[in-house]
């Protein structure tokens, strides 16, 4: 399969993709920061404000001090709301529990939202006592899967997905299987430029990604990402 | 635990975190701050020099912190409770914790409402984890 | 110029590259707003907790009251640089100004700020009245001057740098000139990543890009991109 990247045309519309996702994807960030928490923040910063001059401590009325502690309350709650986007907006970009907790720990977190959002079952079978990672394995198993799950929900129409995780000293290896419509014929989605960026992002490290597919009967991932060879390889 | 005053000792990176937890804890009348710890090398040392019942522990703090810190908090000191303080909403982080001997689990958008709750129940030796999380696991 | 990039191995390189940068920059802007802000937003959490805890208006001692408003000041100052941390977040990512008042405001505000980094002095021309310029066309000179400017700061000892923009119906020219220790021989330098990623952008979009330099006297980069072939290409 390493035949198919071979065409110059094809790396090249890769790197012009990685560099346009990747403004837009910083734009949307740096609107969503800029918009979303520099609003709720400057709220935030008013109403504190506001709290410091109702303060009139002594001679307070009762409806000062009810007016008052609503005014705190609104102010907590926006203060919840924006930890909860700045999660958010931090996850989307990398979840820090690949670093934190590892790739299994992941994977299944990576599962579980990908389950919550679309509806899909799941089923994670990943072999016990997996040595740590090179983090440039981890992000390309935990990449390449998530991008596999993007596929699933647009177009399998599945209702379960299975991803085994195994590892045997060698090499690292993740199956990625769904239950619904498949595709006519593999070849001809090969070069399409989700899946060149996860058969690249495995070939780079010196692995390979094989499609599995029949119409009808789902589709299936295989990824091989040796293991040796990646050792200290970047920091 | 039947002795009347629960003693608890903070360790998180942020200052304004630690006064602001101390605070809480000070309005509470059988509960006092036995003392606190910036990092994960302070909190093993103060882990063996420090009398004190139940530990609040940030899960992220620069140096030794997280998962293998509360291994090794836990080897020192089997039988401590820990209630561990996160930033982290994951389940994945609290399956983890727990597995690694801490006692409870709470999140810290939800610590000015749950801390006290959590320190005294892992102090009678129960455990605690954040409802939204709990419902996860 | 064009057949710097033919080969296949500088671009799947190049592929290798932009993924990496990418996912270095999400790491490192998750851990930011997962460490910075979450916890100065979870610090006014808990501040404004206690606050209301505290609150006992009409029976307030006068120490009490002073405690109160102490605690009040410092969760003002913590909203006051999560604010700013929010807007250098978002400025790093992708300066809102490139989309909201054009080019050469943003090139401006780029050479601003690399002055008052590096200490180096700039002079920027650009010609009155230029048009808008698409997305791609404005965000392909932005991040390209970015990258030269990088390279200033780091390589080339440099005291003041000039930069050119100009628009004449048909492209779009930029020029960067350095006053600094300048490089030996352009080709050995030419396929590293950094000068062809700068390449690659111009290229993509049907331009080139030429560098200049001889010891001693400075480096010259000079960019060309047609306008008429890139309106409406991308959204
Ligand atoms: N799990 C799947 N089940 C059925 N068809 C699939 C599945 N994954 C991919 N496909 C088919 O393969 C095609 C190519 O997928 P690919 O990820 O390369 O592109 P895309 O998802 O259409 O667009 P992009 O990923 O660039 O947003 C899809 O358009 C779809 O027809
Ligand atoms: N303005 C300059 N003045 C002097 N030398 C330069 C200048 N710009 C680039 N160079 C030389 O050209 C080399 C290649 O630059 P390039 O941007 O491709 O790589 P880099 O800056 O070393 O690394 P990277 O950009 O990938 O972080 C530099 O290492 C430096 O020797
Ligand atoms: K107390
Ligand atoms: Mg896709
Ligand atoms: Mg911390
Ligand atoms: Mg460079």
């Amino acid at each position: 399969e390493q035949e198919l990247l071979e065409s110059r045309s094809q790396l090249r519309e890769l790197s012009a993709y990685l560099q346009s996702v990747r403004e837009e994807e910083r734009t949307r960030i740096s609107r969503e920061l800029h918009d979303e928490l520099g609003q709720s923040l400057t709220a935030i910063r008013i109403g504190l404000g506001v709290l410091e001059t109702q303060y009139g401590l002594q001679n307070a009325s009762a409806a000062q001090a009810a007016e008052w502690a609503k005014n705190l309350q609104q102010l907590k709650h926006i203060a919840d709301s924006t930890v909860e986007s700045v999660q958010r907006i931090a996850a989307d970009l990398r979840p820090l529990i690949l670093d934190e907790l590892g790739l299994a720990s992941a994977l299944d977190w990576l599962l579980e939202s990908f389950s919550e959002r679309s509806g899909i079952a799941f089923n994670l079978v990943v072999q016990p006592k997996l040595p740590a990672f090179d983090r440039d394995v981890s992000t390309a198993i935990f990449r390449i899967l998530q991008e596999a799950l993007t596929n699933v929900i647009r177009h399998s129409h599945a209702t379960a997905v299975v991803v085994e995780l195994q590892e045997d000293g060698n090499a690292i290896t993740l199956r990625i299987a769904d239950n619904g419509c498949g595709i006519d014929s593999v070849e001809s989605h090969e070069n399409s430029i989700g899946l060149l960026g996860m058969r690249e992002r495995a070939f780079m490290l010196g692995g390979r990604l094989k499609i599995q597919s029949r119409p009808g009967s789902g589709m299936r991932i295989d990824v091989q990402i040796p293991l040796a060879q990646n050792n200290g390889e970047r920091p | 635990m039947t002795r009347g005053m629960i003693r608890v000792f903070i360790a998180d990176d942020h200052a304004i975190i630690r006064d602001g937890l101390k605070q809480i804890i000070s309005f509470v009348s059988n509960m006092e701050v036995a003392g606190e710890a910036g990092d994960g090398d302070e909190v093993l040392q103060k882990v063996r020099t420090v009398q004190f019942d139940v530990l609040v522990l940030d899960m992220s703090m620069p140096g030794k912190s997280g998962i293998a810190l509360i291994q090794q908090i836990k080897a020192i000191r089997p039988a401590l409770p820990i209630l561990v303080l996160s930033m982290h909403q994951e389940s994945q982080y609290a399956v983890q914790a727990m597995r690694a001997g801490a006692a409870g689990y709470i999140t810290k958008n939800t610590a000015s409402s749950q801390l006290i709750e959590g320190i005294r129940r892992v102090a009678e030796g129960g455990s605690f984890v954040s409802p939204g999380i709990s419902e996860k696991l």
